[in-house]
């Protein structure tokens, strides 16, 4: 089987916000994400850790689709102007699957 | 006087502020202890279910009494009161953005269940009989205050239009949140565990006493072990975004809720024992609903701000020098 | 007629009743409440290594009865049967695919453990006695109905390859799963437990009798609260895949398992106690054990269906009207 | 020291075929692999969270393996061929690395 | 908003040697980085798997940090030379970002 | 004779030992049975700290007894002085590397808490008094050894230079995790409870009593369970690193610690039950807190190997044999 050239997406942003991406990714041409855990980190506004915390408020997560190459800046564009308040980082990469239609 | 001494100190010695306090330490000295994420979360849900369940036992039992109906309409007023005080003092001395002096003062008009469980501890060994149906009061206290921030903080920025401009998005999503915070999972909790005591009353409680009433202060113990190791982590993160007027505003905000209370309280003639726990309600700061409802409602306010304010700063001082001091209060009017 | 309103009546207003329910409605407002996943495992280890243990101490005590064996042979004959049952049944009244008629009726002639301990708060509390070495039963009817199932289909897509033509990857990997079946975390949890209250018996009941007897009741209330929740959820992502006739299949079934089970035992002559609880093995279906060997066993059978039907409808179907309904007609057979 | 080019193999699949994929990987020509919680996700088949769940059913995990890119296409088919049903996808990337024989 | 090209670091390392690199990052040229959990993995050295592990010993955290792709490979060189002892595997890859000031 | 038999058989079939055996069958018959991580941390802090507060009221009721003062010595003696014993029967017997053979032996140097608790629960079935506060020995055992062991190791490269040339690297890095060792969160966390079971008293007691006390033996049969998983996979896993000499070690060389305990208490005129705890505290193998600490003080050692000596070789032989014998030389000497 040939593979097929795709974009991926991953998004690191604050747990407290997780409803409201996958509601704003529903809106957007995106056909699945997936949601990872994150431990901890560090960036220009300090240290933030999973442990120890008493809910959401502090912890992060890294949503992850991957998509049509055509459409990802955009997309992604348009992700990162959405959430900015709550975002940590948001990245493109290029992968490569089997099931061309699927994504 | 000696009252107050021996409160204090038997509230010092007490295994739960010992625990809290263990933690904090533990926290300064950059110790790896942690406590579990998922097992603080299960506590909490212990902790909720117990005080929630015994709250509607005791209803079954006594009746639903006119002080708790009292109590009631109190909470919500308080609730609905409180952030607009806070935030007319925290712009007059501190140099807070509306916006964080809003999130901060509506942290101080809900409220914090240990706190509320802490003061029943302490209110049992002084030997002050109070209905533990007041946890009613707690729940309905819980959202009103952030529905209060919000409206006023849409008042403000129309009235400040012309000197101040508010960056739109400051006041974008306030419809969203509110739902969310019925939702809540610890709201749902302790609601739910009330009607659960209330409809199974005394039989129900004699089958889960041995889970929800023996280990109860142990338990408890654990929780404020794991507070105080996160009490003393946002203490050091957090203090950086503070100055001296703001942590000051964290230690008398509470001592004033709890006047105010007292006042309001007397001229609906409370009982000693709601009135005590009325006024640590009114004094305690919410560190968890409030927190996760404002991420949402006000991205733009600084989560460090409002949360060391509430955990680090309001919720020791509570435990240990406030909780006392509004119990004898509350002795020495109601008597 | 009174003794079952009675009955009911104390079913429903039993704490772990109402934490059930308070879950399902959690669940159905879209409350974020939940368990942390990890204590939920630990509780159902918990409830396992209790009720195991506590069966082994019976034993120990009482030595082992005649009672028991019958039960013991009756529950594995009822195991192999009832996925064949269920199987005919479902496909000649619903559209369900071989497969996931197969796999859903595997799960009724598998048990849940839970349905199980619930019931035997209920025995307690109308007085009635039973021996907790029933729970031996309970083990070993976890797996024989998986076995019966993927038999069954080998055996059905046989028949049927004329009319039907299965894919091939229907039918492999029958043979992994057995194995992992028995080596299943919570069958070795519960027969382990048992051989440990046999071997140490009353004196190391005693022992740790303020874990495993004292909060029991409690942890079986939080349990259910999660329950509640995953039902709820289930039943609103799952319901989708069901149609009334399969819907209706999770609840005459039951019903029809606890039936045959009483007329077989009526043969045996088992005492009321243990034939109430051997109805209710029979009529409750598995959501843990099953799920996760079929998942490997038969990949193509759809999960939404057999975890909804066993999770979702059968399971608060038994906890509701089921249990007791079971229990007043062996009250009535065996008088 | 010089990195090397090697492709990476993400493979999201069903929590419950976990010890299966394990086997498979061992007796494909794979020297190493890492296995990645996953919280939740949204395709074709709709919602899936790991919270809430009470067994792997339901689960997914995130297995990375890092192989020479010459054999990565058909390893990767390979295992895209035999998990079908268990599969959530399956994508390649290149990477470098800088211990060439480990891969 | 334009993209950039950075590079992505991965550091697959033993979780009893979460603080010291997050100190050596510290003193490298380095703005942020996030850390992830590991389940499990499998190399030269045989299984290894977060179940059942009583302390730090025998768990992995995945450290990802997005640099200037000038600096990536001395810095990702450093870490080598400095963690070998505690290492699983370190892999370069290429991402777009929005913020090309930020990393 | 007799008793050692019937001290022997009360250890064996009681339910926490047994426990154990679950779990290490279990493990090696592959099943997929397993604690979650974050619960067996819980219970670990739920052990500590219920020992820990135990041992502080004891001293706060009794007050400081001479007995704990001399065992405080002995302990910090034992625990600096058997690395070295061990250090050189590993090099003169096994094959080991220099600096695997420091990792290990200072593993026997320190200690393990679970064993400590394990002992003092056949103690109490047989009657032997002792006093809780023998714990704080405990704490005070858990870090020289390391120190000890890098000590030892340091002399011992300088001394063999000229023959064996030690990677540069083996030796590094000795300064750090000194501080870490102290505030690692177990010993906080002993400590810690010890000082709050001092201050809060006999009060604090019966107030958390409920938690700390009642269910204590069945968590402690949880715990067990999870060593016994880890202790099987870990056997599993790391015997491919030890061969038969090195296996031994882990057996004759408790017996050797307590041997030379006794030796040492008699001189210091110990009471029999503190002697027997402090042969258990010398023959016990830490497996938290040392391995925690030698990963990054010497990472160069193989922790397979040491991982599975203190784990799988001397934890198991010290519950099921050791502490018997242990129990029986310490009443004959003291009689
Ligand atoms: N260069 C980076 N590489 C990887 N993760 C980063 C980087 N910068 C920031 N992050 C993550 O994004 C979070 C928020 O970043 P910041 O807003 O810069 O504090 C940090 O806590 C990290 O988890
Ligand atoms: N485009 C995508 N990007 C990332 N993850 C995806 C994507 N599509 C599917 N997934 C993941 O794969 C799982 C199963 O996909 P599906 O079979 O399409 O329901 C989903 O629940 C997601 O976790
Ligand atoms: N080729 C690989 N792909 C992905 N992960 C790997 C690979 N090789 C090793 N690892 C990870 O690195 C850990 C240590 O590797 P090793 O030192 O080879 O045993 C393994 O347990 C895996 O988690
Ligand atoms: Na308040
Ligand atoms: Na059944
Ligand atoms: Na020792």
């Amino acid at each position: 089987m040939p593979t097929h050239k795709k974009t991926k997406i991953e998004i690191l942003i604050e747990a407290s916000f997780e409803k409201k991406l996958s509601e704003l990714l529903d809106t957007l041409d995106v056909k699945g994400y997936t949601v990872y855990p994150v431990v901890s980190g560090k960036g220009e506004h300090g240290n933030w850790s999973r442990r120890g915390v008493i809910n959401v408020v502090g912890q992060m997560l890294l949503f992850i689709t991957i998509i049509d190459s055509a459409k990802a800046h955009d997309i992604a564009q348009k992700i990162h102007d959405t959430i900015e308040d709550h975002l940590g980082i948001i990245t493109l990469s290029e992968v490569e699957v089997f099931r061309d239609k699927k994504f | 006087m000696e009252n107050i001494i021996f409160l204090a100190y038997q509230n010092l010695t007490s295994p739960i502020v010992l625990c809290f306090a263990l933690g904090m330490l533990a926290a300064f000295i950059q110790s790896d202890l942690s406590i579990p994420q998922s097992v603080a979360k299960a506590m909490s849900i212990y902790l909720l279910f117990a005080i929630g369940f015994k709250g509607g036992v005791e209803i079954a039992i006594q009746g639903l009494t006119f002080d708790l109906a009292k109590s009631l309409v109190l909470g919500i007023i308080l609730s609905l009161l409180i952030p607009w005080i806070g935030f007319f003092i925290l712009k007059a001395t501190t140099n807070l953005k509306s916006i964080d002096a809003a999130a901060v003062s509506s942290h101080y008009g809900s409220i914090s269940i240990v706190t509320f469980v802490a003061a029943t501890q302490i209110l049992k060994a002084s030997g002050i009989e109070y209905s533990g149906s007041i946890v009613a009061v707690a729940a309905v206290m819980e959202a009103p205050a952030i529905i209060s921030a919000l409206f006023l903080l849409n008042w403000h920025s129309k009235k400040e239009k012309e000197h101040e401009t508010l960056n739109k998005s400051t006041i974008v999503e306030h419809q969203t949140p509110i739902n969310e915070v019925f939702l809540n999972g610890s709201i749902i909790l302790l609601l739910g565990a009330f009607l659960i005591g209330l409809i199974s009353g005394e039989k129900g409680f004699v089958e889960i006493k041995g889970l929800i009433v023996d280990p109860f202060k142990g338990v408890l113990c654990f929780f404020l072990l794991d507070m105080g190791l996160l009490a003393g982590r946002h203490f050091k993160e957090g203090i950086k975004f503070l100055n001296l007027k703001v942590v000051l505003f964290g230690i008398y905000m509470p001592i004033l809720s709890a006047l105010l209370t007292m006042v309001l309280a007397l001229i609906l003639e409370l009982e000693v024992g709601s009135l005590a726990l009325l006024m640590i309600l009114a004094a305690s700061a919410s560190y968890i609903a409030v927190p996760a409802a404002l991420r949402i409602a006000l991205p733009k306010a600084n989560p460090a701000i409002y949360l060391t304010m509430s955990l680090a700063v309001t919720f020791p001082f509570n435990l240990t020098v406030g909780i006392p001091l509004y119990l004898m209060l509350a002795q020495m009017v109601s008597s």
